[in-house]
């Protein structure tokens, strides 16, 4: 340890993150490469007698496949350099252009879904852990049924009863096909397609961080400045607030953290069954037509978020543990 | 103030029983005996959360009522101030915010004046409000843990060996505050020592 | 504590109310007179202009509501759509197209014999990828309505492969364009079909048409044609949301028969789902134990279970049973485990060592079985029979685009697919001859492969034979060696349904032998123009 | 053996429950090949027959019997679970002993690399694994070893770091106790952990099998529960005429019954 003191903790963690990138970099490099066959053999559909040799050129140029594995990769890193993730040849897009027309839609729906149901979860959870005689518990065993259950099957049975048996909300799609961002009615529309996705996602994410608010509270509620918070007279609310929550919340952060990774792709099952336009649905397409430069970069730039997002997080948590009060007034 | 009669507690392998206690309003009374006797064991059962064990007596009366049924609403009557203090303040508060939440709980408004005073007497400074409890020394924790048990202005103060983790000066400290408590609140004391209850309590029950 | 519980049930209460708000706001509809058609769409085709659409079927189909050939086809069969008539050359090396007059670009432009000669060059220069015409020597311009096709040699397909798939570029605006697969400017949308694109959104992949006032076919019957992709077809359009559902399974179709409202259509079966095998393996070389395989296999109660009846059973020709080329007299390979095994005992494949499985010259009958993630059921019922004349398969289940990599590349023993492009002319069959050009790719295997130097030369002469007759028997002929050969082995053909909601929209039909070069689906420009629009 | 039986008596009545539930689904697994009425490969019955006293739970649409498939799938599921729950909480353990005993260069490379498996979206792998995995049972297996060792392995980390700090340990080091000694030594503190997280990585295993199923990963002919519930939803009239009650309904239940038992049994421990 006594070695390390020379090299700052800013910089080490600086050199830890570079690391991590150059580690992402290489596993979206590598991932699309593992994958059997051919690039060439798939871009011909079912009915076409070839690929067109300009989309070969423009795919040779980006992707170089039949240079040996190292040049492949330098020339990758140099494209990434210029910024430059390549073309998409199946939508004739830029590929950066496509991914982040989808992370939009993704985040629209992921970002309201990780909220409301965290904020959901550590209520429940919380009010769960501190009910008198381990009543809370009984609540376990929905909670655990809920968790059990697949998400694409619950977003099916969703959309058939909601959807289309009692037309409560409308069944797919991001917004009414014809309604343009400029129509009237844009913002309201997108809502309304919004919500059932929304419902199923939260209901999916809440029993997970539930599940650990209550446990973590149960742990932190045998601490003896809870008892002695209620020796005192502290209102309920506040020995919730400021005993319990304020004390459960590394845990949840560190939760949360994954759970934000995570919204990316975590609402793929979502996605697919209400044909929600996010990045889910960009990459399954990409799979299915081999379009290997929009993978690459979808790969890319979900790991990217992930460092990104776990970065933040991490820093968060420092900040909390550093003014915790864990110092000694003489240290 | 506080009346309990034919008091048992059953563990598992050990049954403790209780002399009668008949404590009147502004009595400073003492509970005395060795290490393991059940002092502890009787608070808990009386006025703590977490007791695990079972209790059971004719009577037990807090203010002229049963103490069992009082439930959380006993808080409102008496402080208890448990043995061990040291992990009995949040991590994550300041001193400062322990007592506008303790305050806020009663009911009571922020009186600087008082407040003051108050620390002072504990021999405590101002500027430690503003201190999160791991920057806080034992002896300074115990200390705070018996001001905010008094901040809330309780009928009956309940201590359960505030010495355990202070030094001789310390105790001086409080045996002092208390003794300037006396007349205003009833307070029951348990402590293993005998020379610190002699000091100051009025009548002193032995187990 | 209680007021608090009570602004929380107070906030709960309005949140529940918004909600119910914004629903019922929903059911009002846009009241406005258009005519609107929704259909489905199976996920994103693509820029739909010619060089940009997805090499999919719909990719082909949506780009056709743009984009006219000189000939086209409707329920009936082939008609003249860009082209007045057209004649051919005696020698079969020129044909002479005199174009429709009065038709116009959506920008206006007149269409004349110079795009058509355009569109000719342009394609020499950017190969288009839905139907090659390297066979073409030269186009010439006669007049401003005529135009000479000249071919380097007879290409008896030529009307149906090229007239029939080749949409007309407006040479004023692809003139400048030097790389059309990269073109994706509103321009490139500029045709003289019956639709003009309003919008298309990648993201959520929604194709919005509207009509094109000046078609030259006839009057447009709709106002507006929207195409979303829809993930429940079925309960869609019992809800109404859309008016067409072309993507279903023919299961999902079929149950809707019954149902008010709705009417259902099935489908000309043109494409196939076969056997490949690869002939690297010794024992697959082996053409008994191919027989054998073949007498093996259940086709009849794959169609019945694993597709639900939605397939007519294969035929050991590779030509379909309802096809006028088709000949009755091949070796018919029904189901007859006893003669199969007869057969593997004959060429020497027995289980010489008990383990259930069995060896050809020394090699254990061991393989895997390739097959697309949407054919298990197919898949698991051929590892069962196959294992019955002691053939060990293991299932490889994967999507679509692996396993038509893996055949493509010759990397699969046993590999079970489907592919379109399987009716009307029998140049199909070009995917089992050694010189495989014209064959679509995802139907030649890579790798080591059958070949024939009988059915070589018979096919060959079939391309250039004009004399329908003499064709045909041509072709009865390769189907009779294919029969006995068994390069590959037609499990089923499969057939397409559709419903659609009658109320809305009267007249939609499955194109004979497919939209252009077989895409079967329902998506047929014409149906737009002799339909009826029921709605109010 | 008068232990373990004094340990369970010890336990809420509603873990005792759950014990007696996954005792059940053992003895179902190990049965079941003696109890199917027919073999899970055998599809000659008419298809979609609603149930009857022939077929329980009636039959799919190629003709197999749904309740055999449903044991059979007691089998798949049960074993894979367990087999993938030992390996994630023991690869889990081993590797975060590792961490913490040996610390420096290798606990660091170890700890770097369980921080870029939570970084990358597990979803954008899973569906790469799904394109060029050979699909089979132990691949499945292999798959969610791979997702689930990450979560034992830093709390795991955590736990030994302290464990490692206190006296007895501390002892045994002084006396130049190899890293085999040290092991000994933990094994008790570890023990209920580790059968803790046993418990949780067999509940996660359930859950991923599910899931890796619809992505169509795993052996496609092995008919787990994952197998069934895809297969019950692919079936376009799952809604009409009651026939979820028999196709998608027992497979459902089961999952539910075996994750919520699992899940019950270690809840409050990890």
């Amino acid at each position: 340890m006594a070695r390390r003191v020379a090299i700052s903790p800013a910089l080490r963690n600086i050199t830890r993150y570079f690391v991590y990138l150059l580690a992402i970099i290489f596993i979206s490099f590598a991932l699309p490469r593992l994958i059997p066959g051919n690039p060439l053999s798939f871009m011909a559909g079912d009915y076409a007698k070839d690929v067109p040799s300009s989309v070969l050129q423009q795919f040779g140029a980006y992707y170089a496949p039949d240079l040996p594995f190292t040049q492949q990769f330098i020339l990758y890193l140099r494209n990434l350099g210029k910024l430059d993730l390549g073309y998409s040849f199946y939508y004739k897009a830029p590929v950066a252009e496509r991914i982040f027309g989808a992370l939009k839609w993704t985040l629209l729906l992921s970002l309201p879904g990780l909220l409301i149901s965290t904020g959901l979860a550590i209520w429940i959870g919380v009010r769960m852990g501190l009910a008198a005689n381990d009543r809370g518990a009984t609540l376990l065993l929905p909670l655990l049924a809920t968790q059990a259950v697949p998400t694409f099957l619950m977003a099916a049975l969703a959309q058939v009863l909601f959807g289309y048996k009692l037309r409560l909300f409308p069944a797919s799609g991001a917004c009414t096909p014809g309604i343009t961002a400029s129509s009237p009615g844009y913002a309201l529309d997108v809502l309304k397609h919004l919500l059932l996705p929304l419902i199923v996602l939260v209901i999916s994410e809440v029993p997970s961080t539930a599940i650990l608010s209550y446990n973590s509270t149960l742990r932190v509620r045998k601490e003896q400045y809870v008892s002695f918070a209620k020796y005192l007279g502290i209102s309920e609310d506040d020995v919730r607030q400021q005993f319990v929550i304020k004390n459960i919340l590394p845990e949840i952060l560190g939760k949360l953290s994954m759970q934000t990774i995570l919204c990316v792709t975590g609402s793929l099952f979502v996605e697919a069954v209400f044909s929600y336009p996010g990045l889910g649905t960009l990459l399954k397409q990409a799979t299915s037509y081999r379009d290997y430069p929009l993978m690459q970069g979808i790969l890319l730039v979900s790991c990217l978020y992930g460092v990104c997002i776990s970065a933040i997080f991490e820093s968060i948590l420092n900040t909390h543990t550093r003014t915790d009060y864990r110092r000694k007034p003489n240290e | 103030m506080l009346v309990l009669e034919g008091a048992r507690i059953q563990y598992s392998h050990l049954t403790l029983s209780y002399p009668d206690m008949h404590i009147a309003a502004g009595e400073f009374v003492g509970i005395s005996g060795a290490s393991g006797c059940g002092k502890t064991s009787l608070l808990e059962a009386l006025v703590g959360r977490d007791f695990r064990g079972e209790f059971s007596c004719e009577r037990a009366l807090l203010v002229g009522r049963d103490i069992r049924m009082l439930g959380e609403a006993r808080y409102r009557l008496l402080s208890y101030c448990p043995q061990f203090a040291q992990n009995a303040l949040n991590p994550k508060l300041t001193m400062r915010q322990h007592l506008r939440l303790t305050l806020k709980g009663n009911g009571l408004s922020y009186d600087q004046e008082k407040i003051e005073v108050l620390l002072e007497r504990l021999r405590l400074s101002v500027t430690l409000l503003d201190h999160y409890p791991a920057m806080l020394s034992g002896g300074q924790k115990q200390r705070f843990v018996l001001f905010l048990c008094a901040v809330k202005q309780p009928e009956l103060l309940i201590l359960d060996e505030p010495s355990s983790a202070l030094d001789v000066i310390t105790l001086r400290d409080i045996v002092s505050f208390l003794t300037d408590l006396r007349g205003k609140t009833t307070i029951i004391m348990a402590s293993h020592s005998q020379q610190l209850l002699s000091k100051a309590a009025d009548q002193i029950i032995s187990f | 504590m209680k007021t608090r519980v009570l602004s929380r049930v107070l906030l709960l209460v309005l949140i529940v109310s918004m909600v119910l708000a914004l629903v019922s706001y929903s059911k009002v509809k846009d009241s406005s007179e258009e005519r609107v058609l929704r259909m489905d769409i199976a996920g994103n085709t693509g820029f739909p202009a010619m060089y940009t659409t997805a090499s999919n079927g719909p990719g082909y189909a949506i780009m056709s509501y743009m984009f006219d050939t000189l000939v086209w086809k409707d329920d009936q069969g082939e008609l003249n759509l860009l082209a007045d008539h057209y004649s051919v050359s005696d020698d079969q090396l020129t044909y002479t197209f005199r174009l429709r007059e009065g038709v116009t670009f959506h920008d206006g432009t007149p269409f004349t014999a110079q795009d058509v000669k355009f569109t000719f060059d342009y394609t020499a220069l950017h190969p288009y990828q839905w139907t090659a015409t390297t066979m073409v020597k030269e186009a010439r311009v006669v007049d401003d309505l005529t135009v000479e096709v000249e071919l380097n040699k007879p290409y008896v397909p030529f009307i149906t492969d090229v007239a029939g798939n080749l949409p007309m570029l407006p040479e004023h605006i692809f003139e400048h364009v030097a790389d059309p697969t990269f073109f994706t400017a509103k321009e490139a949308l500029i045709g003289t079909g019956p639709l003009m694109l309003e919008s298309y959104d990648p993201n959520t992949s929604v194709y919005i048409f509207v009509k094109n006032p000046a078609y030259h076919y006839g009057e447009v019957q709709i106002d507006k044609l929207i195409l979303a992709p829809c993930s429940n077809a079925k309960e869609a359009l019992l809800a109404g949301d859309i008016d067409a559902a072309a993507g279903m399974k023919y299961v999902t179709a079929a149950s809707l028969k019954d149902t008010e409202n709705m009417t259902f259509i099935e489908g000309q079966s043109i494409q196939v789902a076969r056997l490949y095998l690869n002939f690297a393996e010794e024992a697959l070389a082996a053409k008994e134990i191919r027989q054998a395989i073949s007498y093996a296999i259940d086709r009849q109660s794959i169609v019945d279970k694993a597709v639900n009846g939605s397939a007519i059973v294969g035929t050991a020709g590779f030509v379909h049973p309802d096809s006028p080329w088709y000949n009755p007299n091949i070796i018919a390979y029904h189901y007859d485990v006893t003669k199969a095994r007869e057969l593997m005992v004959a060429v020497g494949a027995i289980d010489t060592n008990g383990d259930g499985v069995a060896e050809y010259r020394g090699q254990k009958l061991s393989y895997e079985l390739l097959a697309s993630d949407k054919d298990v059921k197919v898949c698991e019922m051929l590892v069962f029979y196959l294992q019955a004349i002691g053939i060990e398969c293991v299932a490889r289940v994967a999507d679509d685009s692996t396993v038509k990599g893996c055949i493509c590349d010759g990397e699969f023993d046993i590999a079970f697919d489907k592919h379109g492009t399987f009716g009307g002319d029998p140049k199909y069959m070009a995917c089992l001859a050694t010189d495989t050009a014209g064959a679509i790719r995802a139907s030649v295997p890579g790798g080591k492969r059958w070949q024939n130097e009988g059915f070589d030369r018979l096919f060959a002469a079939s391309l250039l034979e004009q004399n329908q007759v003499a064709r045909k028997e041509l072709i009865a002929k390769c189907q009779e060696i294919v029969a006995e050969e068994l390069p590959t082995l037609a499990v089923y053909f499969p057939v397409n349904a559709a419903v659609y909601n009658n109320t809305v929209f009267e007249g939609f039909y499955f194109t004979a032998d497919g939209i252009a070069s077989g895409i079967p689906f329902i998506y047929n420009k014409l149906c737009l123009i002799s339909g009826q629009w029921q709605g109010e | 053996m008068s232990d373990l039986w004094a340990k369970i008596g010890k336990l809420p009545p509603y873990k005792r429950l759950c014990l007696l539930v996954l005792a059940a689904y053992l003895a179902i697994a190990l049965l079941a090949p003696a109890v199917m009425p027919y073999s899970a490969r055998d599809f000659s019955h008419p298809p979609l027959v609603p149930p009857s006293s022939k077929h329980l739970l009636g039959t799919d649409e190629l003709g197999h019997d749904i309740f055999s498939l449903l044991l059979n799938g007691f089998r798949f599921t049960v074993f894979t679970a367990l087999i993938a729950g030992f390996l994630s909480a023991t690869l889990g353990t081993a590797l975060a002993f590792i961490s913490a005993y040996c610390g420096g260069a290798i606990d660091t490379a170890l700890h770097f690399f369980a921080s870029l498996f939570l970084m990358v979206p597990e979803l954008i792998v899973i569906m790469f694994i799904a394109v060029f995995a050979r699909p089979n049972l132990k691949n499945t297996i292999l798959a969610i070893v791979f997702f689930s060792w990450v979560r034992v392995y830093q709390i795991m980390r955590a736990k030994l770091q302290d464990c490692l700090g206190n006296n007895r340990v501390v002892y045994i080091l002084s006396l130049k106790g190899n890293i085999l000694d040290v092991a000994r030594a933990l094994f008790l503190d570890i023990l209920p952990i580790w059968s803790s997280f046993f418990v949780l990585q067999c509940n996660k295993a359930v859950m991923y099998e599910t899931t890796l199923a619809y992505f169509g990963i795993g052996d496609p002919l092995a008919k787990t529960w994952g197998k069934l519930i895809k297969a019950a939803m692919d079936y376009p009239n799952l809604y009409y005429d009651a026939v979820f009650l028999w196709y998608l309904v027992p497979p459902l239940v089961a999952v539910l019954g075996l994750v919520v038992s699992l899940a019950l049994l270690v809840s409050g421990e990890v």
